[in-house]
């Protein structure tokens, strides 16, 4: 029993091990921390909480380079942070101040930064769709090893706009991944109600694209998936659908009282948390030990922590700022 | 006569017209799920427990499939009220709305009809640029819909009612800072206009504005949250000396032109508010009539405060920049004078 | 061998079987003329003829009742005749006439009539399928034993519209057939550049709705298929895809060169011609003899004519009907 | 200098970017088939031939595909155009257009910038309700789009140029009738506005308008097809002694206001003429925009003509009825003298 994890033909060292684990706990405490800062009256609008599903972001970004594209939704903050960009520009963002992630414009639904390869969020569920086809098409156009990922909810499978994508990419061999995140509701509509269909995956067949369930509490098969995914892309060998079943151990939006789930329910998915879950992992199979990890935890802690103080100390945006920005000269 | 907020007015004039005709339903996202939202604004929350979930139909994220299928459905004879959570999503339904529900009567050559009604929030809350446009103007510009945007909770009722009732396409704008709705789902900066609401049955005409303050010295054109702003605005400039009469249209199409008439005859100014961007907003229409109907009663340029021409923006300070405020439209109103 | 033929439990008389024939004369009559006219000056505009499809439409229509709807597409012609819209009303909408199916009002694109349960057609490629999804409802919410036909072509499975639709009919089991016209081309673009996948019924599994393919060109067979279809959406069984291979002969919009496509392609199917099919079929197989075909075949001719000559003497709307029919008072 | 038609000078355009600039490419419907249409206009005609098949892209018939792509390829570095076959379609796209391409760059904080091309037909050709609008309006509504409508080859090359290599997205209107496509692909009633075209590198400026004629009683704005009925309606108007300044806007987002004020100025009277119905039309806002900004020198009433608001007829002889004539731009000047 040693540090690294092997899967296929890949091996994650203890480092790389130990980053996914770190990721996923700066996901958790970042959104923990936005909830309570929200509940204080400190960040104004809503937020949509991204609580269970770190082993998503987290897993899939692990196998990205900062040159690729991430396109993601209302629910970004986990997967910017996995993407790169840094807590102190997605926290001053949601304080809606000058040095945030898009300098207070585009708020908690629309982080994102370029640099980074993150397209600020789109808000409009499916809506991210084609805008990742069209990333990857430039890609391919470019002849750069450039892949792109969509985010994207078992909600967003209905839109219109991700069928016109799906089928795009699929004929076209882009370079793009679609990771739908499968959290079992739409805000309040159990997948079940919107689908006859067990699996979103299973769509994937209509545009004759690889898809794959992954079971997305487990952040090395996410791993694993991406990896294959992603170098499938990288091949030219075109797009998969990858469905990660997870689930949000928070509600949809701000105070959501979560009414329309059992108490069951969420009771078992929290035992799932895939958190904890890896934790338990690098400690039985990874010879890491509660040191290291908890020297992991303070670390996020401390990012977090100054994080706020960056964004409190931040200074608003001007009232003239509204004005800019809108077209480039 | 009751007491009640614009959520809990369109709730009840839903529930009556659920009551007194069965072909009429509803059909949105998250608006009958057990333990759910009654949608984004709370407008539906029971109505499934009263009236079933065939009734008050939860769909897919499919605001294109909503749309076809509400218009497929008043064809064939029901009266859909369909629900859209954020009026910024009317764009994934233009086609259905533009193409389709407004040209299917025509191209039938009048052998159908169309009574299908879409309700829509409106209105900047801090969420930034895609759950914040006030899109009236779109549709205000689509021959063959109609368009009303109630900002009472009497007017919430009666207009819903009527566009429940008529045989067109009707577009209700509701904006989010009005509802008034409770609990968790009350909006920051809401400002709850709770009136008095009949108990009974009543309807307000599609195409009638209505004189909100009477005042010589110059006409304010303003809807929805802006109603307010004006009259907020009125009140100061009363105490300045300036009389401002200001006009709720409350139907954007058909528009009361002469209601608008008759007070620019009297006042001889203009000044429209809304809180759209500036161009190409319903408000260019309302000043375009007026610069030819009422030509000859104008002392004055014809005055627009609007958001300026960009997106919302998130931050709250600079949202309250783009809204049009009280103070800009005192400022305005004074250097008409 | 008699005039009967028997399709599983259903069996077609000899009157019904050459009311079928009489009904795919009719349409490719129809558009002959049309065309001529068109060509001569006498139609303004552009037509979206259906030689060629005739199996389909009359297949499918011998199924339904007349209070079961139909919604088409820019390629109406066909759709309309077959579902009881009479030459005369057709032929005067596309001269634009006051006594037009829909008063002039329409044109060749939007030909229908609601009192035949045919809608105006929708010329938006795919905008049709969510209005029959409605229109099934409406029927299913009304306890109506009504059906829903929705034709589209290959190209329009790949709008956003057509997607969101098929998964609204299949979670709620509506009552609607949905009848793709796949034949090879959408204007200029060949089917096999606009899907990966073999066929368009594969799709309907990615909304667990029963999908079939068929030989359009077979009036037979597209009716056995229609009818099950039909059958299963009477019984409350929800709705199902039927992909009708077929093909057109002809452009696709007036003087459409057709140079995308080869001739020896056109030779091969001008030889599954579905008309002389179906005629030999039913001299061979069921005893019909060829002066009854022929004197069917007058008869149409007699129609057509009856047409052009209501048509041309029918008055043109006045200037003011351009200011009628766009709100019900 | 060539004589081109505004069909020739757009593909001369798209051929002379492509060629200088690797990242332009073409993305549509039918535009690159081999043997096929060159777009529904013949405007790519050939240029997949010179171009390959990657750089003038066919795309299945999936318009939110369309734009979407185009606007991710754009943020990614490449300079798309992409093709709608009818400007009617746009409504297929409208959420990425207006929630997506015209925002991004705003709520990105500037960090991106949206370099693409939206190219659309409108006007109306006797094809019926969902094939014939002039749909301009509801896109100079949208901050974040800039909008042009060439009616000349000269600006048809030079304006294209110009959008392409504009860093924001671009709606290039181009009407139907005035295309010159020959072959059978020749609209009826075509009026092939042929022009010189230099055949070498040139632009036309977004936001500068032109005037078209030049006339002291009145002055009348007007685009794509209505430029030609203003001019005819002009020529007759001479005839009867009235001089009238045509301005041909080119742009309507950015506005050239300051061309029109200043004609206003002189003439102290202003007709717009425009083929979209009537109300919410791009003319209110500039009948807006100059009951304000214009108003000291407005002698008379700021008159419109434009479609009535009803859905584009498909009879000729309603059509006929529907689209502005010289006959009605003539009518209505005289009744402002
Ligand atoms: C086009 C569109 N329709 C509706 C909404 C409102 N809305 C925001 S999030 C959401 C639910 C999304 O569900 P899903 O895609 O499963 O993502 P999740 O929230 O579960 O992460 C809805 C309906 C929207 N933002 N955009
Ligand atoms: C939304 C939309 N996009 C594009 C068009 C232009 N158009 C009209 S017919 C057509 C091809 C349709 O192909 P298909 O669906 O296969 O039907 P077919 O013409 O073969 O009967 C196209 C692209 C349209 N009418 N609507
Ligand atoms: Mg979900
Ligand atoms: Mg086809």
């Amino acid at each position: 029993m040693d540090k690294d994890m092997t899967s296929g033909s890949n091996t994650l060292g203890a480092d790389r091990l130990l980053a996914m684990y770190q990721m996923m706990r700066l996901i958790r405490r970042f959104e923990e921390t936005a909830n309570e800062l929200y509940m204080q009256g400190r960040i104004p609008s809503t937020l949509h909480l991204y609580i269970g599903q770190e082993a998503v972001a987290a897993g899939v970004s692990a196998v990205l380079r900062k040159e690729d594209y991430v396109v993601s939704t209302h629910r970004p903050h986990g997967h910017a942070l996995a993407k790169g960009v840094t807590a102190r520009a997605i926290m001053a963002e949601l304080f809606g101040k000058a040095t945030g992630a898009c300098k207070g414009k585009g708020g908690s639904m629309h982080v994102g930064d370029m640099r980074m390869g993150m397209l600020p969020a789109i808000a409009i569920v499916g809506g991210n769709v084609p805008i990742a086809a069209g990333l990857a098409l430039a890609a391919k156009m470019q002849r750069k090893d450039v892949v792109a990922v969509c985010y994207f909810g078992d909600g967003a499978a209905n839109e219109g706009a991700w069928h016109e994508a799906l089928n795009c990419a699929a004929i076209w061999d882009l370079p793009v991944v679609f990771v739908c995140e499968n959290n079992l509701y739409a805000a309040s509509t159990p997948f079940k109600q919107a689908y006859k269909v067990e699996n979103i995956a299973r769509r994937a067949d209509a545009y004759g694209m690889p898809g794959v369930v992954v079971d997305g509490n487990d952040v090395l098969a996410v791993y694993t998936a991406a990896h294959e995914a992603v170098q499938r892309a990288r091949r030219g060998e075109g797009p998969t659908l990858m469905e990660c079943l997870t689930y949000r151990l928070c509600g949809h939006s701000r105070s959501d009282p979560r009414t329309y789930r059992t108490k069951e329910e969420e009771k078992s998915w929290k035992q799932k948390d895939p958190i904890p879950r890896f934790r338990q992992y690098l400690l039985t199979n990874c010879a890491v030990s509660d040191e290291e990890l908890r020297a992991v935890d303070e670390s996020v802690e401390e990012e977090i922590q100054e994080a706020i103080r960056f964004a409190e100390n931040s200074p608003l945006p001007k009232p003239d700022d509204l004005y800019t920005d809108v077209f480039k000269e | 006569m009751a007491m009640m907020t614009i959520a809990e007015a369109l709730r009840q004039a839903i529930r009556e017209e659920m009551q007194r005709d069965e072909r009429v339903f509803c059909i949105g996202e998250d608006i009958g799920i057990p333990g759910g939202f009654g949608g984004a604004f709370t407008v539906t929350l029971g109505l499934s427990d009263e009236f079933g979930h065939e009734r008050i139909l939860d769909t897919p994220i499919s605001e294109a499939a909503i749309a076809g299928i509400a218009l497929g459905a008043a064809i064939a004879g029901m009266r859909p009220i369909a629900d859209v959570q954020y009026a910024d999503f009317l764009f994934n339904m233009m086609d259905q709305l533009v193409n389709e529900a407004a040209k299917m009567r025509y191209m039938s050559g009048g052998t159908l009809s169309v009574p299908m009604v879409m309700r829509a929030p409106v209105g900047a809350t801090a969420r930034g640029a895609q759950h914040a446009q006030s899109v009236e103007a779109f549709f205000t510009h689509v021959p063959g819909l109609k368009v009303v945007c109630p900002a009472t909770a009497y007017d919430a009722k009666g207009l819903l009612k009527s566009a429940v009732r008529d045989e067109n396409p009707v577009l209700v704008f509701e904006h989010k800072l009005l509802y008034g709705s409770k609990g968790p789902r009350t909006e920051k900066g809401s400002i709850s206009p709770v009136g008095e609401v009949p108990e009974d049955d009543y309807t307000v005409p599609i195409g009638k504005g209505v004189v909100r303050r009477k005042g010589k010295d110059v006409t304010i054109v303003a809807n929805l949250l802006m109603l307010y702003r004006s009259l907020a605005a009125a009140e100061e400039l009363s105490r300045k000396g300036v009389e401002a009469e200001v006009i709720d249209p409350r139907s954007l199409v058909p528009l009361d032109e002469d209601l608008i008439l008759e007070s620019v005859k009297k006042t001889g100014r203009l000044l429209i508010v809304e809180e759209d961007n500036l161009s190409g907003g319903w408000g260019a229409e309302v000043a375009a009539r007026m610069a030819d109907s009422g030509f000859f009663w104008l002392d004055a340029p014809i005055k627009r405060v609007a958001a300026p021409d960009v997106p919302p923006p998130f931050s709250p300070l600079l949202e309250r920049e783009y809204v049009p405020s009280e103070t800009k439209i005192v400022e305005t109103v004074l250097s008409m004078l």
